[in-house]
């Protein structure tokens, strides 16, 4: 295949990569920027919404759109109300001490993935996108389907910015972010603002889960490298800083796509992989972060 | 050199004193029973995926350890004796496998372990078997034993290893499909073997590899390795495993449209996987290795039907009942084949007991094959003493209707290359 | 319209084994203020904080009109009436200055007349309401945390140290608005350290010392007798001599 | 002064206690010891790091792994004597933790931990890369040829049972006496200074980069040695050690046994395994008890069993 | 009296963001004083002493001590060459015994061999540790966990950690706050004490110690130096009465 093709193909993959990781890693740094914790329980909430896809395709009937829809409702619902009950029950307790949080949503990590075994089971689950239609180009084929993901990514963006800067509970949330204490000082029910982040950050990877399994497929041991890339991102972006975040998805997932032709995969793992390491030990605050103090 | 065992006690010296504190940690059921008597019952330890990334198949190979055993049981057992499986989760982890190894050995006092699948826990396993005088017998596929990796106590008796398989399949690919190659693998040792050999073979037939993809096992998206398919290539040869495989396939399909090249996989890809799904469509009229065929065929054989019955498999290789529950029917029958195996090799050194243990593993050195029988569904057999590797015939399917079609079996003679390693010759 | 009545009485608040309030307590009506002065270290600080719930007290009473607010959760107290103008400002820097009040008015869901009494009190933040209210000048950020507290329909307001760092014009206009404030009936609790910044707008003064009340004068009291302060404050006579 | 006696006394009674056990248990158990006194040495590592330093890595798999290939590979592919492949391998670890911790501690708290993982990730990866090498994810099985040793003209098997337990319980001694030295007197002052006030223990002159680095190599070898020991052991090396889990199981095992306590790792270690043993064989889901067991820890008791013991009872037992 | 030069500041300076803290001072220290710094809130004493103690990286200017230049060691060597400081806000090990805190202090003069004890054994630096405790009226406290005991009691922990660094620069960043009458009595004969061995510098608020002990005093506003003179000198300036009392007062 010419060059040219073969880039425009890196490209688009890169495009729906980053849509998917813009996604989940958003929801890892809103709940990172808020609470000042890491949720190591991230992935698993990507793969419960992978998994809730597959479950309503099953239970409804009808045409894919209908349980594709239905899943985008239900699924990051469920897995909102989990990571809310989480927080109540574990993350509260332990006061959102950031180590204690790492080793206890490590323990949510381990109890979701086995429950998911026990009721799933292990086989790999493919679910039918809702729509099938291959665009053509001159060289190969490209699935239409995948080009929606990038657009629901966009729209799904967007209205988390609109939450955040346009509403109501948006502002509570960005004032108990900066202050707790003051937040608290001024009526805002700062530990319900917290259940919400968490369960606002556990629904963005439920989404991207539910997008992603019509064209994967769900699978219990799914929420791995998720988990993974979306550390990376949040951290090349900047703990907490959103636009960071977007940025760093948008680089991470076209420079996967392109880096993969000059590189062996894995080589080209590593190589991702020390570099996170790097930025976190010599430029902490991201590199799209602006240093604090 | 006397290997000497001077840093370990005399057992007789047991101090009384400490009596007390092995009552302490020796919580009920946690010494090990002793074995009530020597040809009450054979114990066969059964280390099977049941989580991790081989869980999938773990689950089959399970359900047909259970059914053979069953029937087994119910035609008298084996010297009078009945076999009892003990099943334990290997996790698909070659570190938690061979602590399975050592329960098996020293907790529960089985005669034999049989049944593991994924090629690296076999190999962090079967030094362990060997140490532990633990006959252990593999369904895996892996070229490592009759390479000579492994010890005496392995064996392979039922499943045909990579090498074999792949030997047997490059002349047809090349006679049927094209003789320009582009291999698609797994980033690890299972691929490796498929590449190797497959090259040697293709290149033997006078074909070439005009391009070899190796994809990390943890891969969840494949697109961006499709490029990389040369516009020469006449056929793809893809084999995958692991949970992402489904996509793979699919998004090869999308990738190629219809016009692509010819495509040839291996059934690993699809194991316990629905054929007949929109997303696989594109896989009509492609071609697939199948060491079993999943579908029955019109020629089926009156062991195939008993034996699809006893797992309770139906026509297309899903659960009674539950189509949607696809099997990985290529592959379990070794489970079910390696328990008569053993049942033969028992029965001819008229095995009652561990002390026999020997006596059992050169009997089974010393068979020269099995015939297709409700024993061994899938086949007639040769076995190779020397190499303690089996081999079997092998087909190549059509996917007509969303179902497989097998178009060519292979003899058993396609499938030989020159021994490797004498097992024989090592002592026990 | 009846007078609010506050009081706090036996706060005893604990960090870790240390003492910081011991049997800490005032009383305060609507339309008065009171001034709390003392040293670094007294206790001023927490015995706000232990008020308004982000610090638990041991033990203790807080009274506003007759109900009982000791133990609620935080975000309770400023619910009942309580305005908070913390020590260095506390804006929420990122915030404009329009977010940042409407966060006060959000606290008793009070209705815009309260923030166009604010903003009239403070015209100059008018005309920055969509600034980021970190990059406003020392004396803005300051009038902006006294107009977001003002937000909150208060019946009480309490002031930790809100002419800090300020120049004279500045904290000239702060005292202005609590002036005004006082004549429409709320009760002001004013922490400083400087004399000077209280003597002008105080009804009374309590000086605090390990946390505790020492001593409580009235304002003439104190206008009278200065070495009061010397003794009080910690600037010792010899000093002043 | 007593009460460092008196646990160096409770040491030397466990000690005794271990060695005889040989003697009284089955012979699944004596096996079960053997890997729980390996698997105790790789958390007393961690311990020194996470208990008395109060630095949390997540990749310490890493150490553990450089440990066993480096020492498996010596062994593998140039036929050094065992004995010399083990000290290849905890030489190997060393300079893999001074270099990691040269790095690594120029962060703090979260993205200490983060950065530790992201490492230990990458050499997870490159075990995988250089396969051709490593034997990638299907490992490498030493040659029983390989697997004895000569010790001063006594032959040591490996692949015998009780001469793999008394090896395993001699590094276990050794490791536990060592770290009983190392956690008591001026350096084990200077590490809980750093845990319980690292800015305050900088203002009392020390330079706490270095005691920390110290810590991080001391806990990075000690790793190591339990992968060196691991591997020449069981004969097998594989990736599956370097991965994530393999950095969660010292973190837990201390934690459940009690950080910053002497025997904590043993108790947790042995707890843990024998737990997970005997539900491997009930539910195929064991790995569900480490998570809830995980959040109970930190919900309910975060300074463990013995920590927990030490805080009510006995302060001596540290 | 005249005195040989300890420790000298040039120019020094430090800046958060756009507040100047410490800006510009010039200061000079004499072996064997005792000096007081004080200051309204927020002058810039404590960032001022972390500048000396390199707690803080200065923004510009040197510290020179003992006729080096100190400015660019990291906090912990200054400790070593004889600067120890003292928490403004109490900063002990909470989870250690009295003993255990100024045992660390007592390690770091005595300098063993970390493994070993060759030179310097375990129990001298227990004795010394003991015995810098004993001086701040802790002697019967060695085994109490220091973060039971009473806030003044944690002070003056505080300050035997310092001591028992033996150090040339003793610099105690308002020690008397939260002490009772009695303990800051107490408290004045331990920095005469101290003050036999080694320079302090002391940053107070209470002004009867400062008057008291303080041979000189330094007075700081915002971020300069203000005035500086025997507590005389510093009793009679207006400048001072302003800054502390306010133009009201006047």
């Amino acid at each position: 295949m010419d060059i040219a093709p073969y880039l425009l193909l890196a490209t688009l993959e890169g495009l729906v990569q980053a849509s998917v990781l813009t996604l989940t890693a958003l929801g890892l740094s809103v709940v990172f920027g808020t609470m000042r914790v890491v949720n190591v329980a991230h992935g698993e909430f990507f793969m419960l919404g992978a998994v809730g896809a597959w479950v309503c395709a099953m239970l409804m009937p009808g045409p894919p759109w209908l349980g594709f829809v239905t899943a985008l409702i239900v699924a990051p619902a469920i897995v909102g109300l989990l990571a809310a009950a989480a927080d109540w029950a574990i993350l509260k307790r332990i006061d959102y001490d950031p180590e204690a949080t790492i080793i206890s949503t490590i323990g949510l990590m381990y109890i979701i993935q086995q429950v998911v075994l026990m009721t799933f089971g292990p086989n790999a689950q493919a679910v039918d996108a809702p729509f099938y239609y291959t665009i053509r180009f001159p060289w190969f084929g490209y699935s239409s389907y995948k080009l929606f993901i990038v657009v629901a990514a966009i729209v799904l963006v967007f209205a988390l910015w609109r939450l955040m800067k346009g509403s109501r509970v948006g502002l509570l949330m960005r004032a108990t972010q900066y202050d707790k204490d003051t937040a608290q000082n001024f009526g805002i029910p700062v530990d319900r603002v917290y259940s919400g982040v968490f369960a606002v950050g556990a629904m963005m990877a439920a989404i991207a889960g539910v997008l992603v399994v019509p064209n994967q497929q769900a699978h219990y041991l799914m929420g791995h490298d998720p988990l993974l890339l979306s550390f990376v991102v949040v951290i090349v972006g900047g703990l907490g800083s959103i636009p960071g975040t977007i940025a760093a998805a948008v680089l991470i997932g076209l420079s996967d796509g392109l880096l993969s032709v000059f590189f062996t995969p894995t080589l080209a793992k590593i190589a991702s992989t020390l570099l996170v390491a790097l930025v976190l030990v010599f430029k902490p605050e991201g590199l799209f972060g602006k240093a604090t103090r | 050199m006397k290997k000497s065992a001077l840093l370990l006690p005399s057992r007789r010296s047991v101090l009384a004193g400490m009596g007390g504190a092995a009552a302490l940690l020796a919580a009920p059921g946690l010494v090990g029973r002793a074995r009530a008597q020597s040809g009450d019952v054979i114990r066969l330890g059964a280390p099977f995926h049941r989580t991790g990334i081989g869980a999938s198949y773990g689950r089959w190979y399970e359900q047909t350890a259970k059914a053979a055993t069953a029937l087994i049981n119910e035609q008298g057992g084996i010297n009078g004796m009945q076999v009892e499986l003990v099943i334990e989760d290997d996790g698909t982890d070659p570190k938690r496998s061979v602590e399975v190894m050592e329960k098996f050995s020293a907790e529960h006092n089985v005669d034999a372990v049989f049944g593991t699948l994924f090629s690296h826990v076999v190999a962090a396993t079967a030094p362990r078997a060997g140490e532990l005088k633990m006959p252990y017998f593999i369904c895996s596929e892996s070229h490592a034993l009759a390479s000579g990796a492994f010890n005496r106590y392995v064996f392979q008796p039922s499943i045909t290893d990579v090498k074999s398989q792949v030997i047997s399949m490059a002349p047809w690919i090349s006679d049927n499909l094209g003789k320009k190659v582009t291999l698609i693998y797994p980033d690890y040792a299972f691929g490796y073997d498929h590449r190797d050999n497959f090259t040697a073979a293709i290149e033997a037939q006078g074909g070439e590899v005009v391009a070899d993809i190796a994809i990390p096992p943890t891969e969840t998206s494949f697109t961006r390795y499709f490029p990389k398919i040369p516009f020469s290539t006449e056929v793809i040869y893809h084999v995958m495993v692991g949970p992402g495989v489904l996509t793979f396939v699919k998004e090869l399909g999308e990738h190629l449209g219809s016009q692509g090249p010819e495509l040839f996989g291996f059934i690993d890809s699809l194991e316990a996987v629905q054929l007949d799904i929109p997303q696989l469509s594109f896989l009509e009229g492609s071609h697939f290795w199948e060491g079993n065929p999943r579908y029955a065929q019109a020629d089926q054989t009156d062991f195939d039907a008993f034996y699809r019955e006893k797992v309770g498999v139906d026509e297309n290789g899903a659960a009674m009942g539950d189509p949607k529950n696809v099997s990985t029917y290529a592959h379990m029958f070794s489970v079910w084949e390696t328990l008569y195996a053993m049942k033969a090799a028992m029965e001819m050194a008229d095995y009652k007991g561990p002390d026999q243990k020997v006596a059992m593993l050169e009997a089974m050195e010393s068979i020269q094959g099995f015939d297709a029988s409700n024993a061994f569904p899938q086949g007639q057999k040769v076995f190779n003493g020397k190499t303690h590797q089996s081999f079997g015939h092998q087909y190549i399917s059509k996917v007509v209707d969303g179902k497989l079609e097998v178009q060519h079996t292979t003899s058993i003679e396609d499938t030989f290359y020159p021994d490797e390693t004498d097992y024989t010759k090592m002592s026990f | 319209m009846s007078v609010t009545q506050f009081k706090v009485e036996g706060f005893n608040t604990f960090y870790g084994r240390s003492q910081a309030l011991r049997d800490f307590g005032f009383e305060l009506k609507g339309g008065e203020v009171l001034c709390l002065l003392g040293r670094n270290g007294a206790g001023k600080t927490t015995a706000l904080q232990s008020v308004m719930g982000t610090v638990k007290p041991a033990s203790g009473q807080l009274m506003l009109n007759g109900e009982n607010l000791f133990g609620l959760p935080a975000k309770e107290i400023p619910r009942r009436g309580i305005g908070y103008v913390p020590q260095g400002r506390r804006l929420f820097a990122e915030l404009t200055v329009a977010e940042n009040l409407e966060i006060g008015l959000q606290t008793r869901k009070a209705g815009r007349e309260v923030l166009d009494y604010a903003l009239d009190l403070f015209p100059v933040l008018k005309e920055r309401m969509d600034q980021r209210s970190g990059t406003l000048s020392g004396g803005e950020q300051s009038m902006l945390s006294m107009a977001r507290a003002m937000c909150v329909d208060p019946l009480v307001m309490m002031l930790d140290e809100p002419t800090e760092g300020l120049m004279p014009s500045a904290i000239a206009s702060i005292r202005e608005a609590l002036v005004k404030l006082r004549a429409s009936g709320v009760a002001i609790l004013l922490v400083e350290q400087r004399v000077d910044a209280v003597l002008p707008i105080a009804d009374r003064v309590a000086f605090m010392d390990h946390g505790r009340i020492k001593a409580e004068f009235g304002i003439d009291e104190v206008r009278n007798d200065l070495s009061l302060l010397h003794q009080y404050v910690g600037v010792s006579d010899k000093a002043k001599a | 002064m007593t009460n460092d006696r008196k646990l160096l006394l409770l040491c030397l009674g466990v000690l005794a206690i271990l060695f005889a056990l040989q003697f009284v248990l089955s012979s699944y158990l004596v096996l079960a010891l053997t890997r729980i006194l390996i698997l105790s040495v790789f958390a007393m590592g961690y311990n020194i790091l996470m208990g008395y330093t109060g630095l949390l890595s997540l990749g310490h798999a890493m150490f553990f792994a450089a440990g066993l290939y480096a020492s498996g590979l010596a062994s593998y592919y140039w036929g050094v004597p065992l004995g010399w492949a083990f000290l290849i391998g905890i030489a190997g670890s060393a300079v893999v933790s001074v270099i990691i911790g040269l790095l690594a501690l120029r962060t703090e708290a979260v993205a200490f931990m983060i950065v530790t993982l992201m490492f230990s990730q990458a050499a997870f990866l490159a075990t995988l890369h250089f396969s051709k090498i490593t034997g990638g994810d299907q490992g490498l099985t030493l040659p029983t040829e390989a697997r004895s040793f000569d010790l001063f003209g006594l032959v040591l098997d490996m692949t015998h049972d009780g001469t793999r337990f008394n090896i395993a319980f001699t590094v276990f001694a050794v490791v536990l006496l060592l770290t009983y030295v190392a956690t008591r007197g001026p350096f084990g002052r200077q590490l809980v200074a750093v845990r319980g006030n690292p800015g305050r223990t900088e203002m009392l002159g020390f330079n706490i980069y270095i005691v920390k680095l110290m810590a991080f190599t001391l806990s990075g070898t000690i790793a190591g040695t339990a992968g060196a020991l691991y591997g020449l052991m069981f004969g097998y090396i594989g990736s599956s050690f370097a991965d994530f889990q393999n950095s969660i199981q010292p973190l837990l095992f201390t934690l459940v046994g009690g950080p910053g306590t002497l025997l904590g790792p043993l108790l947790g270690t042995a707890l843990m395994t024998m737990l997970i043993d005997r539900l491997s064989g009930l539910t195929t889901a064991y790995l569900i008890v480490v998570g809830v067991l995980l959040i109970v820890m930190t919900l309910w008791a975060p300074k463990g069993i013995l920590g927990t013991i030490r805080d009510k009872w006995a302060r001596w037992l540290n | 009296m005249a005195e040989l030069s300890l420790l000298k500041t040039r120019g020094l300076s430090r800046h958060f963001g756009g507040l100047k803290a410490v800006d510009d001072v010039d200061f000079d220290l004499g072996q064997g004083e005792i000096r007081a710094i004080i200051g309204p809130n927020g002058a810039g004493k404590s960032t001022f002493v972390s500048l000396l103690s390199g707690r803080y990286k200065a923004s510009a200017g040197t510290v020179e001590f003992l006729g080096q230049d100190v400015s660019s060691l990291p906090a912990f060597r200054r400790v070593r060459l004889g600067i120890a400081y003292t928490f403004q806000i109490t900063n002990i090990y909470t989870a250690m015994t009295v003993l255990e805190n100024v045992s660390v202090a007592a390690q770091s003069r005595l300098k063993p061999n970390i493994f070993g004890h060759r030179h310097v054994t375990e129990a001298t630096i227990e004795e010394e540790a003991a015995k810098a405790a004993a001086t701040l009226g802790l002697g019967d406290m060695l085994d109490v966990v220091a973060g039971t005991l009473a806030y003044g009691h944690q002070r003056l922990l505080e300050v035997a950690m310092g001591l028992a660094l033996e150090p040339k620069l003793l610099i105690l960043d308002e020690p008397t706050q939260g002490l009772s009458d009695s303990e800051i009595e107490n408290f004045k004969d331990v920095v005469r004490k101290i003050n036999e061995t080694a320079t302090v510098l002391l940053i107070e608020h209470n002004m009867d110690v400062v008057m008291s002990l303080a041979e000189r005093i330094t007075v700081l506003d915002r971020g300069q130096i203000l005035a500086e003179g025997t507590p005389a000198e510093i009793s009679d300036n207006r400048a001072v009465q302003a800054a502390y009392l306010g133009e009201a007062a006047e």
